[in-house]
């Protein structure tokens, strides 16, 4: 059948190094977003993505910037990784008029088309079916993008998934379905909401190709993602990869994860991706020095980030008027 | 009758496809997304698109699964970057599975992205009672969609207007519902000139009267004309109002006409309450309260599913004679 | 992986018989309303299964009478076959008062719990979850009925379908969905609308059984139906049966199927299976009268309903304000 | 506090836990579907369910996949042969996916089938704005359902109202929807004696007045006593008429308030047009039109999406100072 296990391909240094700045800048930002919730500096319900930043940042990697993402309330690895501005990210979080949105999606709701960012949705699975529009339009268009969708395991048991990945095959859209599986979908295990061992199976209901990979290994999930990359390219169609994964902090921040097993969470980060990618650097002869400027930059970055969004005003109310429809509504 | 001339008379149906025919010839941009719209399916079960796919190749006239939610999604998605889809949901009931993708997400994106991305779509449905289709595919449920900011719903009450109308939703930069009738669908009416177009948010003054208003838009539309010019015969000027446009509405030509004959009635096919005609009463009422002779009175159709036996579904749904008997019901005060 | 070919058990003649008795009813009740549309008598959309019958026939021959049966606008063949009293239905289609639904619901919505017919929809995909309810009614009631639930191959491309048995196979419900491929959904072929080259295929997203047969083959179907419903009464849970048939009316009366290639249309009729079950039983020795008695019988039961029919008086107007809340609605 | 003694009051969220909890109590058929509902996986999101698993066991508490039709089809099925499901749709917004099985099934299987089958479940689910969940957890789309003929609409506007609310509609024949607010699930209020019931179809008064009627429900109501109690002080007298039950709503009490007061506000949190407030207003004045001094004012929240940034939301929703600005406006009359 259509599922495989792809190899772990090796991957050029400069890959890796480029995929660590992005999930250092993904694992950073997500830092001070908790800690600014924490102090009551942000007032927002916030979806960490702590442990799955290699999967974003190695399939971003994969991309050009005008290749298209539709991703999730669960979002700022795969926005970030993408190369969104971050002080236009953070400052629509605070609901600020700087914002990527004018403070008026918020969170879970990030557009910004210039990198690509098309489609943030607080819907389960409903992305799927849009990122299939936009794979379309590149079809039509010959423009050579491809679309990648990112979503939950647990997503993978609605009624959009199936529709759309069905469409995707029999179109040869060029779109790339990410499911970042963290194993849960809010308190419930994967296990007790799918009848199927993995997700990437499904795939051959489709005809579609699947994989499944550990996404927090860099070399095998950016394989993964060229793999997918190239295929959509040549017009060879979509594929289903399933990146293995697991979240830290719980579905929003306060869940205790009291659902989750103790040993289950005490493994998962024990398998941090991020300072596993780290250490492959040094690994690979990638100087101490070296990573710690890439470090001290993003930290500046999101020191800046984070005061920009405080230091913005607020929209002003007659945005509520404008937006609605092309033309503005009479107050 | 020669292929130059024009035809002088054109069905519903036609219009349809004419427009969707002049929209496509103009602008690569326009795509048909549905089920069985492409002509080796037949160009549609209500033939709609017949021939389309045949001129502009079934890359823009596309069938599609049996898959609303990944229909509207395709057309979402692509309208996002320049794209404008036309997305046939055959039967309106049908699209309650896929409200998501239309109100989450269709008639959102552009206010939640700060309106840095737009949806420029069109989704056409049929529907209405009167053919004996039961209660799964026949429903009018316009006021779910008016009820939603950031959308259009669009109804026509003849085959001019159903090309005007629709050309104009195609064209429009918003998400727009254009509402078909299979009861109407081979009626005939008089051909627009090509190029024709019928503005949205404008009504129509239908007929001009002097005693009474009715507010309608759709097979109500036809009704109100026809109740109209019977009660001419008698005397009554009766002024018919068709909205066209169901939201936003035309307030301005609504409220003009009601404050000269200061009564008014508000048809529709839909279940009476809750319905558009609601929104229409309240506004008339909270404009020109002091004005009005009496109150202003709707016709809908029964608060019940719609049924199969014809005998239930005519006593069931809105009718000439309904909207005859609730003017004189105006008037009488 | 779990779909597989079930081998033609040997059936009992009598078994064979008791089919052949349902196909031919559903055969006859077709070939009479198709003749009275025609003729003008009935005016009403008409979704003819000829071509179907021996799928309803053996599927509905392995259940009992308080087994659960939800199906769809084309359900003749499934109704009769279940049992549902033909003068009832037929008044139904007629909108008589005399229907099973009073006239209220029409051909497209009949209901008859005495005979097990809880649900027919006009909504693709729609009954899926809803017999997934039914069934979940009979686990908590550990009432050992199975609940069947019919659909086409062109329902299996929406999310409901996906949603339903994934969440049939995770409770272990005792529900049986029957995918009568015919080939088409309205116009469009199946390998137009469908990623995977079967329908029995998608059980494996669910870690469902799911199994391919001849549907037209009596013995080959109704071997199928009974390992499925013994399956489902021992509590090991919901079977997927995709059962190959053919549709030779088109979807709707008046449909000329010029979407379907002549010869498979052609090789279609000539394989015709009602006929090819009377042969068959012919060939178990069972007489030409025995048939033929069979079939007079039957053919005074459909006259006198559709007699029954076209006499009973319409609805009371009043029917439109009961039954739409529990109290009658004020007129 | 002692567990023998009764608590004096109870949150909105407790309220929902107790009707539950008691209905599963007396009555085996009565059953829980929905994400996240059983104890394992934290009885429900909003611990509205916490502890019927333990107490009930998980086959009658479960939680479903992600999954909305699979779940609302579920509950229609069982109901269908003697169950009284309750179906939790986390977020009102979600239900959006699961229409076709609310409004094409639930609501129309007892008319289609002739009365044969009957679809006795409850929908519960949670919504509105105030809390900064932005455009797509936060829309109130009661005027939806109340516009669909077979169904109930219900909610709350004190905890002990919510726990009788919710009982009857378990204990209704008929489906009903059962609308919960984020911004109030914490709000404290009297707890009502055990087993309290408040029966379906009929309305509150909330405050008794004279001057003005403000017919409201859910958080509109909760802000119209407030409205009532401040302006009383100054000597205008406000009567209050809590809903409770929006559709069908109890139009007996409305217009015997408003006959009595001749002037009259809808308010709710919905947005204006095309919403609940229509119906009633022109019920109003169709019914009334010439006992009212001045015409019936609608107060709703603005016709855009629910915006994400906290000073654009209080400018979007309903707020007891615009209720309290349309009281003004209609007595000024
Ligand atoms: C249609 C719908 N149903 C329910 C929800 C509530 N909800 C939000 S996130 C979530 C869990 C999704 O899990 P998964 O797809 O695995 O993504 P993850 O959060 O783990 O990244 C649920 C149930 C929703 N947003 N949309
Ligand atoms: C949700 C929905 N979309 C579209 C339709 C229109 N429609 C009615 S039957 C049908 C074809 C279904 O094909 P299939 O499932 O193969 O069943 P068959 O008619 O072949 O028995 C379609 C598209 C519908 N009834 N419901
Ligand atoms: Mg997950
Ligand atoms: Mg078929």
């Amino acid at each position: 059948m259509a599922f495989q296990e792809t190899q772990s391909a090796d991957v050029s240094s400069d890959t890796l190094l480029e995929i660590y700045r992005r999930a250092e800048l993904v694992h950073q930002a997500d830092a001070k977003f908790r800690s600014m919730i924490g102090g009551g500096e942000l007032a927002i319900v916030y979806y960490s993505p702590r442990g799955q930043e290699v999967v974003s940042a190695s399939m971003m990697a994969a991309l050009n910037q005008d290749d298209y993402l539709v991703t999730i309330y669960r979002g700022i690895h795969d926005q970030l990784a993408k190369g969104i501005p971050i002080k236009d990210l953070w400052a629509e979080f605070a609901g600020k008029a700087t914002g990527t949105c004018k403070g008026k999606g918020g969170p879970m709701h990030i557009t910004h088309p210039e990198t690509g960012v098309m489609v943030t949705t607080g819907i389960v699975g409903s992305g799927l079916p849009i990122a299939n529009g936009l794979a379309l339009a590149s079809q039509l268009e010959k423009d050579g993008r491809v679309t990648v969708c990112c979503f939950g395991d647990g997503a993978s048991n609605i009624g959009a998934f199936h529709e759309a990945l069905n469409m995707a095959q029999i179109w040869k859209l060029p779109v790339i379905f990410l499911c970042q599986n963290n194993l849960y979908g809010e308190h419930t295990a994967m296990a007790d909401s799918t009848g199927s061992e993995t997700i990437a199976q499904r795939a051959d209901s489709y005809g579609m190709k699947g994989v499944r990979v550990n996404g927090n290994n860099a070399a095998e999930m950016y394989a993964a993602a060229k793999t997918a990359v190239d295929r959509a390219r040549a017009g060879e169609g979509p594929t289903l990869i399933e990146a293995m994964t697991f979240r830290f902090n719980g579905h929003i921040l306060g869940d205790d994860s009291h659902y989750i097993p103790k040993d289950e969470m005490r493994e998962a980060k024990a398998a941090d991706p991020v300072p596993i990618l780290r250490q492959s650097l040094l690994d690979l002869q990638v100087s101490e020095e070296a990573l710690a400027e890439i470090q001290a930059g993003i930290a500046a970055k999101v020191e800046e980030a984070a005061k920009f969004a405080l230091d913005s005003p607020y929209p002003d109310v007659s945005e509520n008027l404008k937006d609605v429809l092309d033309v503005e509504i009479a107050a | 009758m020669s292929t130059t001339t024009l035809q002088k008379e054109i069905t519903f149906g036609q219009a349809y496809n004419m427009a969707m025919d002049e929209a496509m010839a103009s602008d690569p941009s326009v795509i048909l997304l549905g089920e069985d719209v492409a002509d080796p399916q037949g160009g549609g079960v209500f033939k709609a698109s017949l021939g389309l796919s045949k001129k502009y190749g079934t890359d823009r006239v596309r069938s599609t699964p049996i898959a609303e939610q990944a229909i509207m999604g395709a057309a979402i998605g692509a309208s996002l970057v320049g794209y404008r889809p036309i997305a046939e949901i055959m039967l309106m009931n049908f699209i309650t599975v896929a409200m998501d993708q239309v109100v989450n997400h269709a008639a959102k994106l552009r206010f939640m992205s700060g309106g840095q991305t737009t949806v420029p779509i069109t989704i056409r449905t049929v529907t209405g009672a009167g053919r004996g289709f039961g209660g799964q595919h026949s429903d009018m449920l316009e006021a779910w969609f008016a009820h939603v900011p950031g959308m259009k719903v669009v109804a026509a009450s003849n085959p001019a207007d159903a090309k005007g109308l629709l050309l104009s939703c195609i064209e429009d930069d918003n998400p727009c519902l254009f509402i078909e009738l299979t009861a109407t669908y081979a009626m005939k009416g008089p051909a627009p000139e090509p190029g024709y177009r019928v503005p949205l948010g404008k009504a129509a003054i239908a007929r001009e009267g002097s005693d009474v208003t009715i507010i309608a838009y759709s097979r109500a539309a036809m009704d109100a004309i026809q109740v109209a010019d019977k009660l001419a015969e008698e005397g009554i000027s009766v002024e018919v109002v068709d909205l066209r446009t169901i939201a936003p509405f035309d307030a301005e030509t609504v409220l003009n006409s009601v404050a000269k004959t200061r009564r008014a009635i508000v048809a529709h096919e839909a279940v009476k309450e809750f319905g558009v005609g609601a929104e229409i009463s309240s506004r008339i009422h909270e404009e020109l309260f002091s004005d009005l002779r009496s109150p202003v009175l709707r016709v809908g159709s029964r608060y019940a599913p719609v049924p199969f036996s014809p005998v239930l579904e005519q006593d069931w749904m809105t009718t000439a004679d309904k909207i005859e008997a609730s003017v004189r019901q105006a008037i009488s005060k």
